[in-house]
Formats: C-alpha cells, structure tokens, sequence
C-alpha cells in the first residue's frame, strides 16, 4: 500500500470527491493556484480547473456563507480556513446558520458543507498560529467535529465528512502533517512511513465519523485524547511502563460515548488530554460524561492535562504544549490517586 | 457633559411632538433618469446611484425610459397582490393583539418592493428574503394558509414550530428560509449565485436587507463576493429609513446613499423609488437581464418608508412623530398604483372596494382554515418529539435518549 | 430600601458609573434616544447626552471593535448586544483581540470593555431570541465572565464589570427583568419586591466578580446554577422537600471554586443546572472541576440537567426549558443514586 | 471538467515562466491630478479614487498641486528613514535564514509608504499598523534594539515572549500592538479616533491593512463607523497587489480601485502612487488635516508592489514571475527619493553609498547588542513564569497554580 504523510492523505481525499462528484467544490484563501500554504490543496486546481477549486478573498465569514449559499444550491462545498485561528470572522455563519439551517427550515433546506482547518500548535507559530478552538464548536449543536490523527484517518474521515449531508467542521493538527509527534521537540522528526496507519489506499474509502479508536490496548487507566495528544500520551504511558488503553476520540460531535465508557468502566481510571486550553475546553465534557456513565467503576478522580489556560505563546512554546512530562505527571496522579 | 466632543452624531430630522420633516430626501423627478443598456460599465452609471429612478409621474403618467410597459391585467395583478399583502398583514396583527401568535411584523407602504420585484423575476430565480417580504409569497402564490399555520406554530407549520412567526421558507417556491440574525442571507445569495454560474445554470439569486442590516459584516461579505466573481445576483437594500428605533443616518445613509456603496464595490448601483411599482419592476428587469447574461451584480436601494411599528413588539411614538407616514414624499405605493390604473381608464374606486372586500374575505376564511389546525395557545398541538428532529439528519443516540428524557418527564 | 426589577437596577448601575467617572461611555444598538428595546438604557442618553450614549449602526463586530479603540484611548465602554444570540458576528473582536490584547502587548495595552447582553429563554422568543452562550466565552482566556440572579446582584455586579480593568462579558437573563420565575410558565408571574434581594440601595456599590454565593443552605445535596436557574432549583428541591444547598455562580470566569466544592465536600451530592444546551455547555466544565476536587466526598455521580442539545424551538419552549420537572427529576436521581 | 462554467474568475497577469505584465494597472501623469480644499465634500472629490496622485515626474522633478514642498532636510530624512528600513530588513532576513529567529517579514519596494505618512504625522498621532510598516517605528525612533529583541522573543523583548516576530507595539510611541488577524485593528482605530473626538482632543489616528485583508469584515467595520460619525480617522489601504499567492483582483480590485470603496461609504478615498515619496506624504498631510479639522475620514489607497517574499515562511517563484519587481511600473520609492534629491542637487551617488555603509554599521552593532540578550535558540531566556502574567490584570488562582505546576514539572 502507498505510503502518505498527512498531508498527501488530506489531499488524496480531495482529488478523489472531486472526481467522483461533479458537485464537490473547494474554497479558501490561497488553496488554488498556489495550492495551500500548507500545500494540502496542491494540484487540485491545475487537475480540475479553476471552477472547481477557487482561490477567495481573504473573508473567512464570507467564504462560509457563500459555501452555504453554494450548499443549498446542491453543491457540496470544502471550505478551508486557513489557521483554526483565524475561523472566528465565520462564528456567525457557523453557529447561526450552517448548524441550523436544517432544524429552522424543518429538513427544507440544508447545506453539506466542510470546514477544513489546520489547528494546534508546535510549530513555533505563536499566539494566532496554533490555537485549538474545537471545544467551542462541540457546544454548537448541529455540526459535526472531527480531527484525525493518522493519514488513513484524515483521508477516510475526510471524504466521509465530504458525504455527511450534515455540516462538519474537519480540524487538521497541522504538527502531525508530516509524522507523528510525541512532544518531544529535542527528538529528530519521525516520518509517517514509520506509522502503520501511514499505509493509505490510493482509492475511495470511509473511515465513518462518530466512532472512536481504541489505539492502545490497556487494563491499567484509559487515556482518552484526540490530534497530536494521541502520541503524547502514547509516549506517556511508554515512559512510565503503565499498560494504559488509549482512545482516540476522532469524533468529537457525536461522541462515541460507547467505546469510551466500555473502557473505562473496565480499567477504571481515566486520563483526559488536549491541546487546547483546559478551562471549559472538551475535556470537561469528556469528564462529566465519563463521571456520569462510570462513575461507580471509577477508582479515581479522572484526570485532565492541557495546555495553560493562556494564549499559546512564541517564546514558551514547549513550556506550553501538554508535552510527556506533563501528561507522565498527569497519568502519576490519576494511576496513584486512592 | 462639560467635554467639547467632536464627535459627529448623525441627527434624526423630527423627533416625537415635531412636525415630520423630510427635506433631507434628494430625489429626481419622475423620467428624468436615463435607462443605460444592461451592460453598460460600472463606471459609466454611477449617476443611477446617486439618483432616483422613478416612472410614475404626479399625474400618475408612466413617464420617461425606465417605463417598463406592463400589461394592464399585470398592473391589475400587481394592484391585488399588493392589496392582498397589506389585508393580510392588518389581519394578522390584529391576531398577534388578540393573543393568538407571539409576534408579527408587518411591511405596510413596502408591498411594491416585493411585489415588484417578485413579478419581474422567474420563477425558478431563488429569493433569499429579509423579515418583511410577505409580497414574496403572496406573488409565489403560496396559500395564505399555509403563512397562517407557521404564524400559528401549529400542526401545519411549515417550520414544524421551530420558529418565530414570519419566518417562513418554501423549498418547492425557491423562497429560502428565513434567519432571526440579521443580513446572513446576503453572502449566501452569492454563494447560491456562485453554484448557479458553477454549473452553468442561468437561475440568479436575488436578496433582501433593511439599510438597517447594511451595517453587518455580511453586506460588506455579499458585496465582495458578488463583485470579485461577478455573481449572477440582485441585492437589495430596502431603505424604509428606520432600523427599529434608529434612522437611515446611522447606517450610513447621511452622508451617501446607499446604492452608492454598489460603484464603489465596482458593481453596478441604483437608486429607486420604491414606492413607484413600474419603476421598481423596471430597475429588476435591468439587473435580473444583466446578472442573466453574466454582466454581473447589481446593487438595489428602494427608497421607502416604514409605515407601520418595526414589529409587534415596538413603539415608535417614542421615536418619531405619529402622522409621518402620511408626510412621506414618495407616497404610498398601493396609491400610487391605483391612480396609475385609474388614470389609464382601467381601474376605478368602484373595484378598488369590491377587491378589497374580497380579499379580505379570502383572508377570513383562510384564517378560519388554519386556526384549526390549531393555535399557538389551543390544540391541536405538533408533536414535542419534532423538537429532536432535523437537528442533523439523522438522530444521534444522544437526542434519543433526550426524547425518551421528556417523554418520561411529560408522563407519556 | 428602594425596590427594583432588574431593569432598574441594571439602569441605576450605568447612571451612577456615567456619573462618576467621565470616560464610561455606552454603544449599542437602539440604546440611545430609544433607550434600549428591553428600556435598560432609558432615560441614559437624555441625561448624559448623544456623546456619551451612542446609538450604533447594526454591527455587533463593528462595536466591539470599535469599545476596543475606545478602551485603548482612556475610555470605559460599556457595549450592548442587543440579544445574546446576536452576539457572535463579534467574536473575533472579543476572542482574538479583546480577550488577548493585554496578554500580546505585555501589559502596555488594554481594553476595559464590558459587553452586556440578554440571554436565556423564556419569552416566547424563539431559537435566536432565547440563547445561552455563556459556556463558549468561559473557554476563551481573557475575559470574565458573569450572569447575576437579581437585582441586587446585577447593579453591583455591573457597576464591579465597569470598573473592572479586564474586559468582561456580562450576561442578563432577560426572562429574569422583572422577576423572578421558577419555570412554571402557568403560575401568575411574580414581582422583584417580593424578593429580598429586589431591595436595591440607590447609591453606589459593587458585587465583586470571582465569588459565588451561597443562596439556600442545606445539607443533602448541593446545587450549582445560575441566572434564571436559581429559582427553578429552589422550586425543584421544594417541591421534593429536600434539603439543599443552592449556589449561585454568578461569576464563570474566575470561578469560585472553593465555595463550590466546599459545599460538595460537605453534602457529598451534587447537581448542576443551565438553560443553555448540555453538550460542552459550562455544565461540564463545573462538573469536571467538582469531580477532580470532591470526588472522594461524593456519594453519588453529579447530576447534569439542562436544555436539549437542539435550538431552542418556538412553540415548544416549555418542554425545551429546563423546567422544575425535569430538574426535580435530575435531583432525585441525584439523591437516589447509590 | 464539462459544464459551461459562466463564473468569473480574477485573471493573475502574468505567471512563472511568463514575461511580467503591468498593463492592468491604470495611473495618471504626474502633477496631473488637482488638490481640493481639505474640507470638500465627498461628492465633488470623487476623481481622486480613481485617479493616481503622483509628484515625481521621470526627470525626478516634483510637479503639481500636490507638491508638498518639503525641505531639503526632510527630504534626507526620509531617504535616511527609508535605507535604514530596508537595510534592517535585508539583516534580520538573513538572520530568520541562519536561525536565530523564527520568522520575518520585509517592507521591500513599500518602504515610501510608512516612512513618509510617519514623517507626515504628528506624534501623538496613534497610529494601529499591519505588519508590514516597521518604517513607522524608524520614523518615531524606536531604537533597531528594541525591535531586534522582539524578534529574538529574548529577555529584552517588549512582549515578553508572547508575539510572532514582527508583531511590536510601542505605548509611548503610540503605536499600536499588532494583532495576527488580519484588518482587526481597522475598527479599533476608528474607535480610537471616536474617543479622541468624545474627548475634544485633536489627535487622530491612522491605520493600515493589506488590499487583501480589506475583504475582512472589520474593513466594512471601520469604514461605516469612520463614516457614520465622521471619525478623525486616516484608513489606509496598502496595494503591494499581492495577498501571499493572490492578486489583488481577488481582493475586489479588478473591478475597481481600492480607494473607490471610501465614496461609496461617504468618505474621501485617494489614490496614490506609494512609491513617490512626496505624493504619499501630501495626500497624507491633507487627510490629516480634513480629520484633525472635523471634516471626516478619508481612505488612501497606496499603489506599491511588494518587492520581497510575503514572508520567511512563502516561496513566490510558485505563482509569479522571478523578476516582477524590477518591471513594476511605479519603479522604487528610495531610488526615486534619491533620484530627485539628486536632481534637486542635494545628493550623490556617493553620499548615497557612505549612508548606507553607516547604516549598516549601525544595523550590524544593533544586532551585536541584542543578540547578548538571548535569541529564540539561545539564552538568556525570559522567566517562564512569564507565561502566565497579563492574562488578566492580576493572576487568578487557576493561574497561580498552573504556574506552580509547570515549575514542578520543569523541575525548578
Ligand atoms: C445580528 C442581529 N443584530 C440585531 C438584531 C435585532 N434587530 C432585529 S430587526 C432590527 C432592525 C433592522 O432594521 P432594517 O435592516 O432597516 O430592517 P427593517 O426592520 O427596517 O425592515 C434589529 C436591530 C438581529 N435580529 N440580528
Ligand atoms: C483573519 C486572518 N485570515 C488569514 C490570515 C493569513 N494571512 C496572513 S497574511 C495574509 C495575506 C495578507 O495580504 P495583504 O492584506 O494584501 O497584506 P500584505 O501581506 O500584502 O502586506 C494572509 C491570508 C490571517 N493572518 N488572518
Ligand atoms: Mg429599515
Ligand atoms: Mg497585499
């Protein structure tokens, strides 16, 4: 099977909805011509013309709303915002129209679009280069979130999202573009071809949204994170030597409260973990969730690890990303907790 | 305040108590404006920006270029939509007093713009309307009762209760839905547009703002996406110079018109009276013809007036004075026209009355119709179940669960 | 002492805030000669003249944007939105630009906006007339965030915001303008002068931002809620006769953490109410914290009661709102559980 | 792919690989273009949007109404300003290559545009900038030093390690922090001007975006409200004709220039060549007397090319052809400046190399000294604690102790 990093996964997906379905559009700042900044959108253009793939204006609440229009006009529109930082210009047109469009019409009218964005940090890109603003969206109801971790995730999730004929905004954790990335920035750079989920069909496939992974087998604590966070807790786990099962949430909205559950109630501790800032981000939904559920078989406060609740800044950036040092604290306390 | 501000405040003209005054209104006579071909360059037409396009005359004469020359029977039909549009809208106020809906607006001296403009396009053209183009529906032909029963929130809502009155939408008229936020629907037209000149269809979006709602980002959104792409589409401003409490000047209106900022966008701008229906048919006909054969955009300002409260919910004793509506310059556009017919020799005062009793029986009976399908206080009542509907398309295990929660909460 | 709704007293804390310090300035939509289309404004701009009481045009993102500028250059903007749910076209005004400006510029600038806003159901509204959005705006870092219960409260709270030199997101639960209401749409509704805390000293006070307050003390279980909330807690707990204790949040960010799960170590229960969907609302976010402080004192899972995750429909306000039903129902799960 | 697509699509000129092209771009001879009272009105100045005001001829001559007549000092001044802009550019390119930061953007080919406005201002003008007008921190003498260690994020950075490179700000030199979202500082000016006239003070403010980011929404933001309240307020739109890999047709200006949106919203909108010194700095002293004098905002559309890369992190041989700089019609603002103070016989070729040898002297013993308080890769770093300061006013106690959890985790 070839192999793809996350990048040439994300594009693959593209190329093959724009061939499979006229009605498939692309829209963002950037992502024709020259495609992307990121180079996620390359060839696209060159392949489907300029009709297909369009460079915008740099408006990201305009790009949504026109991909709205487009929706309702029976295309199916993927919108890039080109940093996640850079989505809240689109918070009106997200939360107020493209997530209840089909609920005020009463199933009238409904607009199947994607937002793709790259988000999260690690790559030295400062306060508004490296947020992960997914919490927020998970409040809306009437959108779909998603964020891949591996190549064959982020090409399967992402024509799947291109189907769903509900909307769905599509994070991409841009520092695992091209190679898994365990926190460790001292570390040399680690390819995708070393991952066995670096093995990516050339063809259509799905990887359906709404169901968690379990990436790690484990009896001692589940970990349950989603993005980079995955490989953080991997290493985590590694350097403690604790036999921790480890979910990747994939899914965000809905949640695949099953998998996770059924996990936990089995290992009975539990390790929340994201990027984004703690206070009021989805891990808390993560945790009440799980207390609900689980909380008879739960022989220990379950645990989030964040990042600060503090702008990502420049100069601290490893002092900030939840690194293994402090998600190995994190995972201590919850395996030690009695 | 003891502080010398310099800040400039744009000032209302008459205030409660005053006399209405309305000399800061530029208008240009009727005919006086040239109708330039509908692929005239931008730059060559910004004066229709700046002046107003009218055709109806004092002596309610078709006069000068943009004389659309309608059939009699279409005036006629323009005559009882119009008239159709302001019955239904007092009826339902009157309902809304009575307690049996939750909230109205109604459009009163604004019916020529939808109605108009509604006439002027094709019927597979998709309208993306604001809050008060009832005259959409009413040109559509969609039954009043079926208006009636989303009023009602009742078991033949259309919106299955989810919404506040006026919101309507119809997927098979092409009248997209209706937003409570302000100007959303703008950038969309464009969108929808875009998919239109995409797929090589020639359909072409047309939308409709308050100059009120101009102010929000999405004008500026629509504008440039309109303009960048050359989108087949119409926007609309419809200036009736009041947003709720606030007039014209504090979106801008002051200083500039606002189908000036269509020029400036680098897409073609008009002014119109709004209350004149040949003259707002007419400059439809030019932009519908113009996004039809790709020469792009147009930018519509219909210069009316709100005659009525903002909402049901308003009270605009407090902010302006009580007779201003009668002051208007421009008049009021179901007159207008029936002077117009009148003059022609084809209408009387005669009809005029009968036609107006009929309608107002046709709103009567299908306001008897759809009451029982029940009322927002009486049953029969839609089932709460919808509530968890349509939020995607198909229910996730988390609203189930929430049904079976008001289920049991609900004792059923 | 003088009685007031919370109208008059939201009024009374701008009159004497315009009155004390001659920067405070207020911007919104309608405010001004209208004097607001809930009249909380009235009477201001008649007062303090057209300089200091703006009427703006219709752009939640251009006032923000420009409270901001106001801030910077010495003055004290106290903005309006006119309806919470109109409130996200600014925010990228308030996320990226208000919330961190202080933090980007290392202190040398900052803005001391207050953005008050009327949220909550229960007037008939319809789903963009009766929003909860609080929980998105405790996520970002930055900005404070509050929702006072009374009248009381929402003059001291208000006149604290405005002095407050952070910016701070301020909530009015507008169903809450004139009394107090339990969420029994069918009982006759009652006046703020039957509550104590509709007593209301003319003169000037503040109610500080970062404490909650403990509104029924009790000892079987502890409620957390806010705004409108209050009353249909204490109605629920009645109406079961059980003996809670009811906290009032009032201030989401910071968060009274102490009193909180001061209460929780003490009853070794707890619920917690909001209108605003369940789904990653701030619900969770309470939820989390009491669980990873509390959770060797808690007898039983927290309980989370709150609106349906779906807009907030029309003509089904009454089954959408969290009313004394459903939270009487959540209570005694909550104290069944074992 | 099949369907008749009848959308339009913005045309680039020229491509990599093709011979530059420049025929798009409309000017006007220097000199050409008459300069209006400061208090006209809008309607009566609307040539100025659509015309290029422009001083310098090709014999390097200053010509026209617009010549502001500067002294011969300030002349120099401004050509200093302007080759110490690019030489400082040049370095801390070179520095972002080898490593020692993380990031740069360079002003190449636009450094007329902030040096000459800067020059044109008042100090206690504020001014709110984009990125790309690190000119107006020479002109207001904030020392390489400082902006150097912003740059490193070292021990002396004036954010504390929080910022991009490139993002300064500077209190006391009144200059306003830069934000990473685009056009979010449009609207602030204009508040900021709003509070200036609230207070009866007479300092205004001056803003600055890219022509692509004049597609966000804050532009519409800032020109209504500038508008709406007749702000003292300069809104300035820098057309480098390039947003990364866009043209500026995708930013709207196929249709029509950038300075044409400032009518349309009621305000004065020039078009200047940004590459003559003394042109921009006219146009700027005008509308800075229009707004210090209560006659309202005015929009300056600033033609320029952007010579260099967007930024470190861009490759431009991807979308346009290798040597488009040296055929921009416009030419180089400082050879310009340079040529005519030549002419005017108050410069030299040679005097001209001795000041950039100074300059870079200068550059190079900045750089020396800033490097001593650390870089991004090397200490002396800033206290981590940092980190958690500024978020609010005072610390919360969440932050109080995540502080305390990273020490323990860093094991300090
Ligand atoms: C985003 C948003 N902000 C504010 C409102 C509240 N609001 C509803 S209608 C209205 C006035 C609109 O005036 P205009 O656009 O002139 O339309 P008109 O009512 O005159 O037809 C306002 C402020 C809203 N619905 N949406
Ligand atoms: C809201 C937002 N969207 C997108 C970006 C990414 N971005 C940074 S610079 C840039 C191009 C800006 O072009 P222009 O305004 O012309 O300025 P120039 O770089 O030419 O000076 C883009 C798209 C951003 N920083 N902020
Ligand atoms: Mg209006
Ligand atoms: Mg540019």
């Amino acid at each position: 099977m070839p192999q793809m990093n996350m990048i040439q996964a994300l594009n693959s997906a593209m190329d093959i909805m724009l061939a499979r379905d006229p009605n498939v559009v692309m829209l963002g700042e950037d992502i024709g011509y020259f495609g992307g900044v990121f180079r996620v959108t390359d060839g696209l253009q060159r392949k489907y013309g300029e009709h297909r793939v369009l460079d915008t204006p740099i408006a990201e609440g305009a790009i949504v709303g026109a991909a709205i229009g487009m929706g309702v006009n029976g295309l199916r529109p993927v919108a890039e915002v080109q940093f996640a930082d850079y989505i809240y210009p689109a918070c009106d047109q997200i939360f107020s129209e493209l997530a209840r469009l089909r609920y005020r019409s009463a199933g009238d009218f409904w607009a199947p679009v994607t937002i793709r964005t790259p988000c999260g940090g690690g790559i030295r890109g400062g306060q508004t280069h490296s947020q992960s603003p997914e919490g927020i969206f998970t409040h809306v109801c009437g959108i779909k979130v998603v964020m891949p971790s591996t190549p064959y995730d982020a090409k399967g999730l992402l024509i799947a999202s291109i189907e769903d004929d509900d909307p769905v905004v599509f994070f991409e954790p841009k520092r695992l573009y091209n190679g898994p990335f365990d926190g460790d920035a001292n570390k040399p750079a680690v390819p995708w071809s070393t991952h066995p989920k670096g093995e990516v069909p050339e063809g259509y496939y799905t990887v359906p949204i709404g169901k968690a992974e379990i990436v790690r087998k484990g009896s001692a604590v589940t970990m349950v994170a989603y993005g980079t966070m995955i490989y953080v807790c991997e290493a985590a786990a590694k350097a403690l030597g604790i036999d921790a099962e480890i979910i990747d949430v994939r899914s965000m909205v809905p949640l695949d409260t099953d998998t996770i559950c059924t996990s936990v109630r089995k290992t009975g501790r539990c390790l929340i973990a994201h990027e984004a800032t703690r206070f009021s981000g989805f891990g808390a939904e993560l945790s009440a969730t799980i207390q609900e559920e689980c909380f008879w078989d739960l022989e220990a406060p379950i645990g989030r690890v964040a990042g600060w609740d503090t702008p990502y800044p420049h100069a601290f950036e490893w002092e900030y990303f939840p690194g293994p040092l402090r998600v190995a604290a994190a995972l201590k306390a919850v395996m030690e907790a009695a | 305040m003891p502080r010398r501000s310099r800040l400039h405040i744009p000032q209302h003209h008459s205030r409660p108590g005053e006399e209405p005054d309305f000399s800061y209104l530029e208008t240009s006579p009727a005919g006086a404006v040239a109708r330039p071909d509908v692929n005239a360059r931008v730059r060559d037409i910004g004066n229709l920006s700046v002046d107003l396009v009218r055709v109806l005359d004092d002596n309610h004469v078709a006069v000068g270029q943009w004389n659309p020359h309608l059939e009699v029977q279409d005036l006629q039909i323009g005559l009882r939509h119009m008239l159709l549009t302001r019955i239904f809208d007092e009826r339902m106020q009157r309902a809304q007093r009575q307690g049996k809906t939750s909230f109205y607006m109604r459009c009163l001296g604004e019916e020529a713009v939808s109605v108009a403009q509604g006439m002027a396009l094709r019927p597979k053209d998709m309208l993306f309307p604001a809050y008060r183009n009832q005259g959409l529906y009413v040109v559509r032909g969609r039954p009043l009762v079926d208006l009636m029963c989303q009023l009602l929130s009742n078991t033949r809502d259309m919106c299955k209760g989810r919404q506040l009155p006026v919101m309507y939408h119809w997927a098979e008229g092409r009248i997209f839905s209706i937003s409570g936020n302000l100007t959303t629907q703008f950038p969309q037209a464009v969108g929808w547009a875009m998919a239109a000149a995409i797929k090589g269809e020639d359909d072409i979006a047309v939308s409709w703002i308050g100059e009120g709602s101009s102010a929000e980002a999405d004008f500026h959104h629509a504008m440039l996406f309109a303009s960048v792409y050359m989108a087949p589409v119409i926007l609309n401003i419809v200036n009736n110079q009041w947003a709720i409490s606030t007039f014209q000047g504090f979106a801008g209106g002051e200083q500039r018109s606002f189908a000036a900022r269509g020029p400036g966008y680098g897409m073609a701008g008009i002014r119109v009276d709004g209350n004149d229906f040949l003259a707002v048919h007419a400059v439809t006909q030019w932009a519908a013809e113009r996004a039809r054969t790709g020469a792009g955009p147009t930018l519509i300002e219909h210069v009316t007036y709100r005659g009525a409260a903002h909402s049901t919910s308003d009270d605009p004793a407090r902010y302006r004075p009580k007779d201003d509506y009668e002051k208007w310059p421009l008049g009021d556009p179901v007159s207008r026209l029936k002077n117009h017919l009148i003059a022609l020799g084809e209408w009387s005062e005669v009809r005029h009355q009968a036609l107006a009793r009929e309608l107002e029986v046709h709103v009567t009976e299908s306001w008897k119709e759809a009451v029982q399908y029940g009322t927002l206080t009486d049953g029969p009542r839609l089932n709460r179940d919808l509530m968890f509907q349509d939020v995607f398309k198909e229910m996730p295990e988390q609203l189930r669960k929430q049904r079976e929660q008001l289920r049991t909460e609900q004792g059923v």
